[in-house]
């Protein structure tokens, strides 16, 4: 019940929010109800009992994305120009609403096949998830590569003439 | 040594010709024997590596090459592969042997010639095509070479294409093969049409157990036989040979003793066993009898020295089509090994009498025997053998064929008449060259640079002893025949056929020595007499002016040219106009389509305020979230699509 | 998992790691040498299947590495100098993108999937801009973020299959799809990572970030996008629909084959009235995924189809490779892109002019070249799975391409020349054009050498 | 209860979408991109918490795709500030250059 309660009071939020993330009319503004909106999720997250994955929401988003964001919007004067939509901004709507229409269908109408009951889950069956037999370690050699090109790409263009 | 040699043999002139023409050519403008060099070199690795071929093949050795697979398509391998037997292994080494001494001979002849470079890349080219053809164990390769041999021989034989005869010639030789070819190609269609395959092993074997019978394989042969009349110039076929002495010198040797005209010989051979099932194989046998008389009687009155070895050159393949009708595979290449040899040589001494006295006039010659010794011996030996006089190579062969030839006796006495006509014409012209006064212009003669010289006197003694090689019936043996009768060198003086044939040349020869070098009887004289024949024979029976005039002219060019192209102005040029202007409406359609149509569709619903004009002009693509949309709107139609069909229905 | 597994991505992230402290020429060299060393490994392994969990390195991924590895090194070789001079981070994003690519098409889940799919395209992004003018810039931009926007489409297709099969690694979902019923998020998770996959290759209607980005992009990037970027995309697709080819109801074939006519249609009628030769080399890339997926939309019907399919990558990334590197050669020395400005180029420059109407004589499908053949074998493909409907389509698209490729060559060979000055090219760049030139002929003439080698390879489900 | 969490996920990625392709500032644009991206980690833990039988490996997932997340919008938020040195603004509509 207590999770059902936070799911609603999380739900709206984001939702909320993340309405704001799109029609805020300044952009510094739209980007603080982005670190509203993660902060939601990450509220979310504790109700799906994914407490690590909160922390790392927190951080890794909120701590590392979200303040990139602001800081180039503070950086750059010409960035946080207003945030206006596009002409097509009604076929967009239309077309994005069929297409929440057709994720929906999709999600509900879906035989998922469930498990009988949640099994309990902590930071530690993550942990053992990521590093025990068979874990996820390797592919985070891709990731450190991916992260390595990000920075030497960032540097580049940057760096500019 | 395994049969993938054979590869070799083939890859190497077409190496030489792509370097040459790719490197050579333009990296070595200024050292163009560079090119003969190489072309030499590697034509005589292929003569030694066919060499081998044969020796292990005589020695019985199971050679073969594993096919390399070119095309895979569903279910048809075409495959490029190799034959190796006896067969095979003779024209390998005949033709790169031919084509090595060609190309030496030609470092001397074509010395100074502003094209050597082409020269050299086409003729190693023609050798490896020939070489491609003859080992080709799919009719469909073998058609694919056949075609290449017709083209560099067309290259060849228009070398200097700014004489006008020069090109005039090659187109004939070109157009008339073609004639031959159309059946050919028809008769590879059939065959692949109603066996389903085109492996000429499979072929066989479909025809001796058979399988392919009755009119299939009447038609199949008598599609095939055409192809070999275009190419081994016989009678109706044969215009074009005595033209295609307009190319240089050794390419008419490479041509008349090795390439072009020995394909067609050999597709017959190659194909024996479909004309054994068929009826057919008796028409083989008319066409070269016929063929053999009818043009040893032009060659009677030629004076020009290469046109009457043109007229030999088809007459003597009219030989290898009547023994191969009435003999035998063995029979008819037995002759063609043996005239390989002493017609090359025949082809180079009269290259080296024109180099020397600028002409191949033989009236303007005389007198040539002691200003060139060498050429003149060699062009005697070569000249006893063609006539066949015992115990030189042509002998051997002719009487092969003469005495097969016993069964009938209207071809017997045709191949007769042809022997006493080829002894006159031939020492015809050597006496009417050789021997006498000089009564040509130029000054100075000499023999020629021993480049030339040598391939001669190789030739030369080939042409004394190649005959040899059938003494105890190793030649047939090799190519599969088992019941050979052997016969003596001495022995066969005791059979009849030879007896008759050795003294009919022999008065073919005394003749002419009693015209021509003892002049008893007056050659003016003799052309009074015989008035008529002589001027039907000089006028080449009308033949060449019937195709020119009548089937070119008036029929082609002023009936089916015009046809052609009113058929190009109207229905070709209104088919292209019109799928044009098909495709550009398509286009205008789709241009406005988009215009009117999508943008006014995405305005449309969102432009409420503004008026759809309006809207058009500022709706630009090039905007990104466009693109976006299209991708988020091709997934929500894909998917869409999917559930009303798959999921809601 | 084994360290052999990933030596050759380790010998490249190590050349280009250090590639970085060294300066731009040096850095050029040390990317040659790696790429080159992880071909030889790459060639040494051929043949091996090592199996690791997140990755699977079978014949299929290591034709396909030698692909990515062969077109980074003729772009590399290919480059400007005065660019890798001004970029001294260029080999190593070209290298961090490579190995993207190879860890993508030997991938065996999605999550390795994803990440290697960004590892190759955050470098692409990069690149695209490194021209530095406004139309790099634009490039930069219309690729990055369009990019984004796919690979998140992509990733939620990834989480409904995650959520249906509950498996990340492909074999195990392999196995899920084959038992399952009629199912909506199957569907819609299979088609959003099509669309995807759809945008990497320039499929219609995933394509229309291409043309843009080809022009504005500096044409060593462009070149590297429409052949290693492409084929790695094409390769990762090819890997998921084999796991997704059990049930019947889900039909992507068809689906493929719709996006395939559409693609081939439109991309060869927009790029008729191109005037810009790397756009109208786009809109040909985009017809051209068309053709590819023909072979793949008949994967599941055809035994032939998967190499078929193979062939007709490695034909056309050489057929583009030979016209783009032609393209750096001349605009380098000319300065424009506009076709109109190739005009009687042939003349002085005969060399580059036979290279690049090679390529398009191989895009067009003219016999005794790469591309005839890979034409050729991917219909007669289709034709045994009953495509006959799109063969025709497709035979009537070859018609209409042929005209716009032989306006560029009767441009090139029979127009007055408007400028004098020559076209030089570099050793490398001619080092390049020639490889690139004589694969179109070697596949042309003797497509069996390279038959063979696509007959070891399997698709793994 | 899984229901909810996907449809608010459907809801999410929707907004986020809505937003990438209607709103002309660059920095918006990756903000929703970022929206799209929440919303996938929602529907995966929520797959995780609710029916896989390897509970975590969705999680594992979206540990990733905060990887993925990061590189990308790093990239793009210097490309688009790039586009601004050049172009002197980041409304995507202008950036058009080459079109058609």
């Amino acid at each position: 019940m207590s999770q059902a309660i936070a799911f609603w009071v999380f739900a709206l939020l984001l939702v909320v929010s993340a309405l704001g993330v799109v029609f805020m009319k300044n952009v510094f503004h739209s980007a603080l109800a982005l670190i509203a909106a993660l902060l939601m999720m990450a509220g979310l997250f504790i109700t799906l009992n994914a407490e690590f994955l909160a922390m790392a929401q927190i951080i890794i988003y909120v701590g590392a994305i979200a303040v990139i964001i602001l800081l180039a919007i503070m950086l750059t004067p010409g960035l946080s120009s207003a945030n206006r939509p596009n002409r097509l901004v009604l076929p967009m709507l239309l077309l994005c609403a069929v297409f929440g229409g057709v994720l929906v269908i999709s999600f509900t109408r879906t035989a998922w096949q469930s498990l009988p009951a949640p099994t309990s889950m902590d930071t530690s069956t993550l942990a053992v998830e990521m590093f025990g037999e068979n874990g996820f370690y390797p592919v985070l050699g891709i990731a450190g590569l991916l992260i390595l090109a990000t920075i030497v790409g960032v540097i580049a263009i940057l760096r500019g003439k | 040594m395994s049969g993938e040699v054979v590869y070799l043999v083939f890859a190497l002139p077409i190496l030489s010709f792509i370097i040459i023409l790719a490197f050579l050519r333009p990296l070595f403008k200024g050292r163009p024997k560079v090119s003969s060099y190489l072309g030499i070199a590697l034509t005589g690795i292929s003569f030694v590596l066919s060499l081998l071929l044969l020796l292990g093949v005589y020695s019985g050795k199971d050679l073969a090459a594993s096919p390399l697979l070119w095309l895979n398509l569903g279910n048809v391998d075409i495959k490029f592969g190799a034959i190796i037997d006896g067969l095979v292994a003779i024209m390998l080494v005949v033709v790169t042997f031919i084509s090595l001494l060609v190309q030496i001979y030609s470092v001397g002849y074509m010395r100074g010639d502003p094209a050597y470079h082409r020269y050299f890349a086409l003729v190693s080219l023609f050798t490896g095509s020939m070489v491609g053809l003859v080992m080709a164990s799919n009719l469909f390769w073998l058609f694919a070479f056949w075609e290449l041999v017709g083209l560099c021989s067309y290259l060849l034989i228009g070398f200097w294409f700014d004489r006008p005869a020069a090109a005039n010639a090659a187109k004939k030789a070109f157009i008339v093969t073609r004639v031959g070819d159309f059946g050919l190609l028809g008769a590879v269609i059939l065959l692949f049409t109603q066996t389903g395959t085109l492996d000429i092993g499979s072929l066989h074997i479909l025809a001796t157990s058979g399988a392919l019978a009755g009119s299939v394989l009447s038609w199949a042969t008598i599609g095939i036989l055409m192809g070999a009349m275009g190419k081994s110039a016989q009678f109706p076929l044969h215009v074009w040979l005595p033209d295609a002495m307009e190319g240089p010198t050794p390419v008419s040797a490479l041509i008349h003793a090795a390439t072009m005209v020995a394909a067609g010989v050999f597709l017959i051979a190659r194909m024996y066993p479909l004309f054994e099932y068929s009826p057919n194989l008796k028409i083989v046998a008319i066409v070269g009898g016929f063929t053999a008389i009818f043009a040893a009687t032009m060659a009677l009155v030629m004076n020009d020295i290469k046109k009457v070895l043109a007229y030999s050159t088809i007459s003597q393949l009219g030989y290898m089509f009547l023994g191969l009708g009435m003999g035998g595979v063995s029979v008819g290449i037995f002759h063609l090994f043996n005239h390989a040899f002493f017609k090359a040589l025949l082809f180079l001494g009269a290259g080296s009498v024109g180099h020397a006295t600028n002409t191949f006039d033989m009236r303007q010659m005389g007198g040539l025997g002691k200003k060139m010794p060498w050429t003149f011996a060699c062009f005697v030996i070569a000249s006893l053998s063609l006539a066949g006089i015992y115990p030189l190579s042509g002998f051997w062969s002719k009487d092969e064929i003469i005495s097969s030839a016993s069964e009938e006796p209207v071809l017997f006495y045709m191949a007769l008449v042809t022997v006493f006509f080829t002894a006159f014409y031939m020492f015809r012209v050597v006496f009417m060259t050789f021997s006498g006064s000089y009564r040509g212009e130029k000054e100075h003669l000499h023999e020629s640079h021993k480049e030339m010289v040598i391939p001669m006197v190789i030739l030369a003694v080939l042409s004394v002893f190649s005959g040899f090689f059938n003494l105890n019936g190793g030649f047939a043996h090799l190519l599969g025949e088992t019941d050979v009768e052997t016969m003596g060198i001495f022995e066969v003086l005791s059979h009849p056929a030879a007896i008759i044939s050795l003294l009919v040349a022999l008065l073919g020869i005394f003749l002419a020595y009693a015209v021509y070098k003892k002049q008893w009887l007056s050659a003016a004289g003799l052309t009074r007499v015989f008035y008529p024949f002589y001027t039907l024979f000089s006028k080449k029976y009308w033949i060449d002016t019937f195709y020119e005039d009548i089937l070119v002219r008036r029929f082609l060019v002023n009936g089916v040219f015009e046809f052609f192209s009113l058929f190009d102005r109207y229905v070709i040029d209104g088919l292209v106009n019109g799928a044009a202007k098909a495709a550009t409406g398509v286009f205008v359609f789709f241009n406005y389509f988009d215009h009117y149509v999508v943008d006014g569709l995405v305005n449309g619903i969102g432009g409420a305020a503004k008026s759809v004009g309006k809207s058009l002009r500022h709706l630009e693509t090039g905007q990104l979230q466009l693109y976006g949309a299209f991708i988020v709107l091709g997934i929500v139609v894909i998917v869409m699509t999917i559930f009303i069909v798959e999921v809601l229905v | 998992m084994e360290i052999e597994t990933i030596l050759p991505e380790l010998v490249l992230a190590a050349a280009a790691t250090v590639s970085l402290f060294l300066s731009s020429r040096k850095a050029l060299w040390l990317g040659v040498g790696g790429l080159t060393a992880a071909i030889v490994l790459v060639t040494l392994s051929w043949g091996e299947e090592i199996s690791g969990g997140f990755l699977i390195r079978d014949n299929f991924s290591w034709f396909f590495n030698l692909i990515f590895l062969g077109s980074a090194l003729l772009v590399l070789l290919a480059s400007r100098l005065d660019l890798i001079l001004r970029e001294r981070e260029y080999p190593a994003l070209i290298i961090f993108s490579t190995i993207g690519m190879t860890l993508l098409s030997s991938s065996n889940d999605l999550v390795s999937i994803m990440l290697s799919l960004e590892l190759t395209s955050i470098p692409l992004y990069v690149m695209a801009g490194l021209g530095r003018d406004k139309k790099s810039a634009e490039a930069s931009l219309k690729y990055a973020l369009l990019g984004i926007l796919a690979s998140a489409v992509l990733i939620f297709g990834m989480v409904f299959v995650f959520g249906f099969t509950g498996e990340t690694a492909l074999p195990k979902i392999a196995q899920a799809v084959s038992k399952a019923e009629v199912n909506p998020g199957l569907i819609a998770g299979l088609f959003l990572m099509i669309g995807g996959f759809g945008f990497k290759i320039a499929a219609l209607p995933f394509h229309m970030w291409a043309p843009d980005v080809y022009e504005g992009a500096p044409t060593e990037v462009t070149t590297f996008l429409s052949t290693a970027s492409k084929a790695a995309g094409l390769a990762v697709l090819v890997r998921i629909l084999s796991a997704f080819e059990a049930p019947v109801w889900l039909d992507w074939g068809m689906v493929l084959a719709i996006l395939s006519a559409l693609g081939m249609t439109i991309g060869n009628l927009v790029a008729i009235h191109q005037t810009n030769i790397k756009r109208m080399l786009a809109y040909s890339g985009i017809a051209h995924t068309g053709y590819i997926l023909i072979g793949v939309a008949s994967l599941g019907m055809d035994g032939a189809a998967l190499s078929n399919t193979i062939f007709y990558i490695v034909a056309f990334a050489l057929s583009d490779m030979a016209s783009f590197l032609s393209v750096i050669a001349i605009s380098s020395n000319i300065g424009s892109d506009d076709i109109a400005d190739y005009a009687g180029i042939a003349r002085h420059s005969p060399l580059v002019a036979l290279v690049i109407s090679l390529g398009l004589i191989s895009l067009a499908g003219i016999p005794l070249t790469a591309g005839f053949l890979a034409k050729l074998y991917i219909f007669t493909g289709a034709l045994d799975s009953g495509l006959s409907w799109l063969v025709i389509v497709a035979i009537i698209n070859t018609v209409i391409s042929a005209y716009y490729y032989f306006k560029v060559i009767k441009v090139m060979w029979f127009d007055e020349p408007l400028k004098v000055n020559r076209v030089t090219v570099s050793f490398l760049l001619g080092l390049a054009l020639l490889v690139s030139s004589a694969g179109i002929l070697v596949m042309g003439i003797a497509p069996s050498l390279i038959m063979n080698a696509l007959g070891q390879i399997s698709l793994p489900f | 209860m899984l229901g909810h969490y996907l449809i608010l996920s459907a809801i999410l990625f929707s907004i986020g979408l809505f937003g990438a392709l209607s709103r002309r500032n660059g920095v918006v644009i990756l903000m929703s991109i970022e929206l799209m991206l929440n919303a996938a980690n929602l529907a995966l833990v929520s797959f995780s918490k609710y029916l896989v039988s390897q509970p975590v490996s969705g999680q594992a997932f979206v540990l990733f795709i905060l990887v993925v997340a990061a590189a990308e919008v790093t990239v793009a938020l210097a490309i688009v500030m790039e586009i601004y040195r050049s172009h002197q603004t980041i409304d995507v509509t202008n950036v058009d250059l080459m079109k058609w």
